[in-house]
């Protein structure tokens, strides 16, 4: 049991990853408002940032900034254990910029959108839709 | 200079989309040559990428120089180079065939639109080339942004479906990134080569297999795949005609040839087919698209949208043909994702021409056609029969290696279904046919606001590219055995018969 | 056997689409038949060039293309289908000119477009007629299908439209749903299309499986209109008369039919269908859709449709000769294509010209129209009279070649049926010839001051009628082709 | 709706939890990912590339080619909101309101008369009413500039300290955005324009993508910055180190101009007018 709650607790934040990317599909299906919709996108996209940056962490290492970096580097070799992985960071900026990217341009759907019928709530476009 | 030809087709494309922005700051006018300009360098490196493989074999770019995986490699065998050449022909010609009905629809964005369609190329390019799974995805995003504003660029539901596509698109992106996330997690590499030789360790580890799961998934979301195929026709039909001319072909087409590599060379058959033992389900999810599509197609009355359903329906063909998992199978998948590329522009394309003439794409609107504007008409016509698969068009023969696959593999189901789409296409393209050549030819005045009575040929270029299309079409029929002996059957890896 | 190689079966087929942008593009309707004549021409001298190398048993062979592995593009001349390539090479020559004597006479419209597909159609006969494997058969066949819709649908009216869906919904449905499954299947087992003498099944597939193949061929071949899938035939009677005569006498329903025969002796192989003893399966649809054929002719006033339904019998005569599986019976199978024709265009021409000159288009409106009419009308008493079989008719021959057939198989039911059905076709036939010689004229047709229908459209008629006289005294080079492949296929 | 939500997100939910037991544990320096490709990331940066902060290094050098079309996206953005957006076509305005600053009194002017746009005591508005805060205006001028300065320490010190283009790009963009709030639209174009804007971010990209090009004429391949060693008078690894401060500078200014023109066209719905 203790084993299992230990087992458990160890990956907590896959956890939350997990929990997030629940919750922002529920929100992009569910709900009938789109800047919700965008929101619940936004959320499942950020889960994902969490569950990478979760990947490179090492427990109790610091940043992967080369101490005393600008000098000569050759008297004290640098230990990879000593620092936290820099890839999934790297990866994550990315992703943080893409979903930023997208987010724009999902803004920018709904304005014109709203520019178009008025609303952002799907059942009266639906309903504006039916009209025409 | 040869050596640089993977980097190049991309970056080519890529430093023109600026310069186009600046030019088109100066003068609108410069969009269209420098986007075209660069588009056909491009295609000539692309072809000329193709015949370096062909003779030297698998060509290898390691960029800034860092050797993978601690770099970004490009790596191009036989496979991404023939897609390649596909995705830059249909680039080039959709872009000389558009021209005027660009002008006619976004003359005081030109500059923007044509950045935006030469990124777009650049990712579904990189797509192709790249060997690194993080860069896919990277990739993917930009082809992906650049297709929503294209698509979202229209009036009427064109944004409200492009913002349902961005969701849908997110999505699946989203779960592909998490499947490269979970297999970074067990193997710590992201460059596919090397994940290929690292996986075969870990294959018992469920983080492989909710990996494949979560890749496979995301990827059938992107392509329009049967149960998550939704968004595809809302956002295809109401995009407008140049744009969907150029998204129709080929999005799809590139998210089929990523499940390929992603399966072949990443996951490798061993585990993809064997182990995994998803290939029957997946060929049944195929028929029902396949069955499913071509109903849809038969439901609604306007072109465009009948088009997309059966796009719907040719993803299920290239999926459940990859997924027979027997050499003829994947031969035919992957030589029906070049043909089906050219197929459906044609097609689109000649829609384009058709519905900017007639004014509107519902089929009763388009009566005496075949008078009116008999190039356009005999080109759609040609497409037709290629969709439908009467040879020597190309259609025929990738739908002759599906077939003959699905026989090896003993799934009667996906040869019913395959031969069931091909009849109902020919009602649904005869269906057309008849109306645009029995029914006289009324014109419905100011209706779409311009006298349909001044209906002609579509502008000379947009022709001459169609014509181009129609006889390509021919082409690939032609010389399917070659292409599939010089070039597909290298693409397989050896262990599958 | 020895072949030759030689470009010649190309050219053939290839020198009427060739001439297709000189008919389209020419100025005057006389530059256009013109040029209809010359194709035509030269299509004939070419398929007769090579007839005499057939004669000494010779085979042309000549590969196009391989776009498959394995199973390319390619022509294989052989004595069958130098027969059926004779034929249509030279019925289109007639038939180009009763055309234009039709057309013109009814002033129809969009004469470019009926030359260009008729063109078409012609090289796609000629290349089923020389194709070397199923997969170049199946492409012209489908290539005739879709080439042909325009002629079936030239008057592009609400009938039209729906026979031309019939049509298309029977040849073109029935080929993609049945024979292109049917040879992905074969081909799966035997790994090539060819068509061999013996038959490339054997020893490949159970008898379960050959005997699906063999209906599958047999039915998706729809062109040949067996019965269930005969009934867009009398549909396609909406065409302008040539049509009807060229292509629902001579190349579409025979493409049909040779398209079986080919099938049945080379893809199965006799040997094959002995062993598994499917004969007599195909013996009984075949002679159902004679006898039912000939049955509904008898009910028909409609002389078109009349004819039309006894096509439908006739063209099984030819499936029952291939059927018998003994070498009598197949050479009258294939010679009954060439008797047939010559027979069945002879009277399509007669009912063309009758409406010609006249208008009409049912038989009970021709009554003594034979005093008007005297050439057309004896022409169509020994068309007539070719298709019931009786001499001196070029039709007694093959009649009595599947005679001799039944009873080397002795299959006695099967001489029964075509006895029987040979009176049924007197019994149909008869009637109209006696209504137009021995009964007095309508009135009508004295105010129409009716006379012969324009010399274009009778000469050809005659030259038919007379050919299908001559061919019972000089059944050459036809009978002697027959013989040969027969002999070939059969291996006796 | 809610049903298929339910369905969808637990088969979602059972599919991530799936694999999750056999992941190491959280923050195990043992885990597979970090004994591959990273450790030599960790141990190879500075004497490869001269740059302390790995991050920066992997980012602008090693996965430099993913960094180019991360801008690139950006890049994209901007231009997607613009085209879906931007209306070219002015509307015209038969009168026009200003209001004076110092009185807030708002002047409609007729037809054809107009205030001059420069003008200290004058600005331009759209409707009779606009917000109009002196202290806002007054404490967002003063703090902008020191933003700006600190968006280039972001940018500059990016190679020792956490920061680079992005961070230091969206900081400087904040500013200017700052700007616009505070004041109006039609003032922050006085500053940035729509068109300088547009061709920051591409030249920002075309720096990138430039450097790179410029290595592949160099005879190294795309972005291989050691290749730009004799340009830059140094060795190799000093060469990296500066093509990445290089690539970071293109990437900043892209960032900064991507971002004001979003804020320019979203907040404007693509009208350039006023604005929020």
């Amino acid at each position: 049991m203790e084993s299992l709650l230990a087992n458990f607790l160890a990956k907590y934040n896959y956890w939350v990853y997990i929990g997030l990317v629940m919750i922002g599909m529920y929100a992009m299906i569910a709900k009938r408002n789109l800047v919700k919709k965008i929101i619940g996108m936004n959320i499942v996209q950020t889960a994902v940032i969490l569950f990478y940056v979760s990947i490179g962490a090492k427990k109790g290492k610091t940043i992967p900034i080369i101490a005393h970096g600008h000098e000569d580097t050759g008297h004290h070799a640098v230990q990879a254990l000593d620092y936290i992985s820099p890839l999934p960071h790297v990866l994550m900026l990315t992703a943080i910029v893409v979903s930023v990217a997208t987010l724009g341009v999902a803004l920018a759907l709904a304005i014109k959108i709203y520019r178009q019928y008025g609303t952002l709530e799907e059942d009266e476009i639906a309903m504006r839709i039916e009209d025409q | 200079m040869s050596a640089h030809f993977p980097g190049l087709v991309i970056i080519i494309p890529l430093v023109a989309a600026f310069l186009i922005l600046i030019g088109a700051l100066l003068d609108r006018r410069l969009a269209f040559p420098l986007t075209a300009l660069a588009l056909l360098g491009s295609l000539l490196t692309a072809i000329g990428l193709l015949v370096k493989v062909l003779q030297t074999g698998v060509v290898e770019y390691h960029l800034a120089g860092w050797a993978p995986p601690v770099g970004i490699a490009y790596r191009v065998d036989h496979l991404n180079a023939l897609v390649l050449v596909a995705v830059a022909t249909v680039a080039f010609v959709n872009l000389m065939g558009t021209r005027e009905l660009v002008k006619g629809l976004f003359d005081d964005r030109l500059g923007p639109f044509y950045t935006l369609y030469i990124l777009l190329i650049a990712g579904l390019q990189g797509i192709v080339v790249t060997g690194d799974a993080f860069n896919l995805y990277v990739l993917l995003e930009i082809a992906a942004l650049t297709g929503y504003a294209l698509v979202g660029m229209s009036e009427g539901r064109a944004p409200l479906s492009s913002l349902n596509y961005i969701f849908i698109g997110t999505v699946g992106a989203s779960l592909y990134l998490l499947g490269v996330g979970y297999l970074y997690l067990v193997t710590g590499t992201l460059n596919m080569a090397d994940l290929a030789v690292r996986l075969p360790a870990l294959y018992p580890s469920k983080v492989v297999v909710s990996a494949f799961v979560i890749c496979l998934v995301g990827l059938c979301i992107k392509m329009g795949f049967f149960p998550m195929h939704a968004w595809l026709p809302n956002a295809y039909s109401h995009a407008p005609d140049p744009v969907s001319s150029l998204v129709a072909p080929l999005v799809t087409k590139v998210m089929i040839y990523v499940m390929i590599r992603m399966m072949l060379f990443v996951f490798t058959p061993a585990f993809a087919f064997d182990q995994m033992a998803i290939s029957e389900p997946m060929v049944w999810l195929a028929i029902v698209a396949i069955v499913a599509g071509s109903f849809m197609a038969l439901s609604t009355r306007r072109l465009k949208r009948m088009l997309t359903y059966i796009i719907v329906a040719e993803v299920g063909y290239m999926v459940g043909g990859f997924w027979l998992g027997n050499r003829l199978g994947i031969s035919g998948a992957i030589l029906h994702i070049v043909n089906d590329a050219i197929m459906t522009l044609c097609v689109f394309l000649s829609a384009a021409a058709i519905i900017s003439k007639v004014g509107s794409d519902a089929i009763d609107d388009m009566q005496g056609l075949f008078k009116k504007m008999p190039v356009t008409m005999g080109v759609f016509v040609v497409a037709g029969l290629s969709i439908i698969g009467v040879p020597p068009t190309c259609g025929f023969f990738s739908k002759w290696y599906l077939i003959s696959g699905a026989v090896a593999a003993g799934q009667y189901g996906f040869m019913a279904a395959l031969l069931l789409s091909s009849l109902i296409n020919l009602v649904l393209f005869f269906r057309i046919f008849e109306i645009a050549y029995f029914e006289p030819f009324h014109d419905h005045h100011g209706d779409h606001g311009h006298f349909v009575s001044a209906v002609q040929e579509a502008p000379f270029e947009m022709l001459v590219t169609l014509v181009v299309t129609a006889v390509l079409l021919f082409a690939l029929g032609i010389y399917a055995g070659d292409i599939v002996s010089q070039i597909i059957d290298h693409a397989i890896p050896v262990g599958i018969t | 056997m020895d072949t030759l190689i030689s470009v010649k079966p190309l050219i053939a087929v290839l020198v009427s689409l060739l001439a297709i942008p000189l008919i389209g593009f020419s100025r005057s309707p006389n530059v256009r038949e013109g040029w209809t004549f010359l194709a035509a021409v030269i299509k004939f001298a070419l398929v007769a060039s090579m007839l005499p190398a057939v004669l000494q048993g010779k085979e042309i062979i000549c590969q196009v293309v391989e776009v498959l592995p394995g199973l390319s593009l390619a022509f294989r001349v052989d004595a069958f289908g130098m027969l059926f390539a004779l034929v249509a090479s030279f019925l289109w020559i007639i038939t180009s000119a009763y055309s234009i004597g039709y057309m013109r006479g009814l002033d129809e419209h969009a004469q470019t477009r009926y030359f260009c597909f008729f063109a078409v159609s012609l090289s796609a006969a000629i290349g089923v007629a020389f194709s070397a494997n199923l997969l170049t058969m199946y492409l012209f066949y489908e290539m005739l299908s879709l080439a042909t819709y325009p002629l079936v649908t030239h008057h592009q009216d609400e009938e039209a439209r729906t026979s031309g869906r019939k049509y298309l919904l029977y040849t073109v449905g029935a080929s993609i749903g049945l024979v292109l499954p049917a040879m992905l299947v074969t081909y799966h087992f035997t790994g090539n299309l060819d068509f061999s003498p013996q038959g490339v099944l054997a020893g490949t597939a159970s008898r379960g499986t050959v005997a699906l193949l063999l209906f599958m061929f047999v039915f998706g071949f729809a062109k040949a209109a067996v019965m269930p899938l005969h009934s867009w035939l009398p549909a396609a009677m909406v065409a302008p008369t040539p049509v009807s005569a060229l292509l629902h006498a001579v190349a579409v329903v025979k493409v049909g039919v040779f398209s079986i025969v080919r099938v049945i002796t080379g893809i199965f192989g006799t040997d094959l269908l002995q062993a598994f003893d499917l004969s007599t399966p195909l013996l009984f649809v075949a002679s159902t859709t004679i006898l039912v054929g000939s049955f509904i002719a008898l009910s028909q006033d409609n002389l078109k449709r009349m004819l039309a339904f006894s096509t439908i019998a006739q063209l099984s005569y030819i499936v029952l000769g291939a059927a018998m599986l003994s070498p009598k019976g197949v050479t009258g199978g294939m010679v009954h294509i060439a008797m047939h024709a010559f027979g069945k265009i002879t009277l399509f021409f007669c009912a063309g010209a009758i409406f010609v000159a006249t208008g009409k288009k049912n038989i009970s409106e021709m009554t003594g129209i034979g005093r008007r009419m005297p050439v057309t009308m004896t022409a169509f008493f020994i068309g007539a009279l070719s298709i019931i079989g009786m001499p001196p008719c070029g039709g007694f021959l093959s009649k009595w070649t599947l005679v001799l057939g039944a009873l080397e198989a002795d299959q006695i039911a099967i001489l029964a049926v075509l006895l029987f059905s040979s009176m049924l076709n007197a019994a149909y036939f008869m009637p109209v010839v006696y209504r137009a010689f021995f009964c007095p004229p309508e009135d009508a047709l004295f105010e129409a001051r009716v006379q012969e229908a324009p010399l274009f459209c009778v000469v050809p008629l005659t030259i038919t009628a007379v050919i299908s006289l001559v061919l019972l005294v000089y059944p050459q080079p036809f009978m002697q082709l027959a013989v040969m492949s027969a002999a070939k296929v059969t291996g006796l | 709706m809610r049903s298929l939500a339910l369905i969808t997100i637990l088969l979602v939910g059972g599919l991530l939890f799936y694999g999750t037991p056999d992941f190491p544990a959280w923050g195990d320096p043992e885990s597979p990912a970090s004994l591959h490709v990273s450790p030599y990331y960790i141990e190879h940066a500075v004497e490869d590339t001269a740059v302390p902060n790995i991050v920066t290094a992997v980012l602008a050098d090693y996965r430099g080619y993913d960094t180019m079309f991360e801008t690139a996206v950006i890049f994209s953005a901007g231009i997607a909101c613009l085209f879906l957006l931007r209306i070219y076509r002015r509307k015209s305005t038969t009168t026009r309101l200003y209001r004076h600053n110092l009185t807030g009194i708002t002047l409609r002017i007729a037809k054809g008369g107009k205030l001059p746009e420069g003008s200290a005591e004058f600005e331009r508005i759209d409707s009779l009413w606009v917000p109009y805060d002196m202290i806002i205006k007054v404490t967002s001028r003063l703090v902008v500039p020191f933003v700006q300065l600190f968006a280039l320490y972001v940018i500059a010190h990016g190679h020792h300290s956490p920061g680079g283009g992005f961070q230091g790009g969206v900081i400087f963009g904040a500013a200017i955005i700052l700007y616009a709030i505070s004041n109006d639209l039609r003032r922050a174009f006085r500053r940035l324009n729509e068109k300088a804007a547009l061709l920051a971010s591409a030249v920002g990209v075309l720096l990138y993508a430039g450097t790179g090009l410029l290595c592949l004429l160099l005879g190294g391949n795309f972005l291989d910055y050691s290749k730009l060693a004799d340009l830059l008078h140094t060795d190799a690894i000093m060469a990296r180190s500066h093509g990445i401060l290089i690539v970071e500078i293109g990437v900043g200014l892209a960032v900064m101009a991507v971002m004001v023109s979003l804020y320019y066209n979203l907040s404007s719905a693509g009208r350039h007018d006023e604005g929020l």
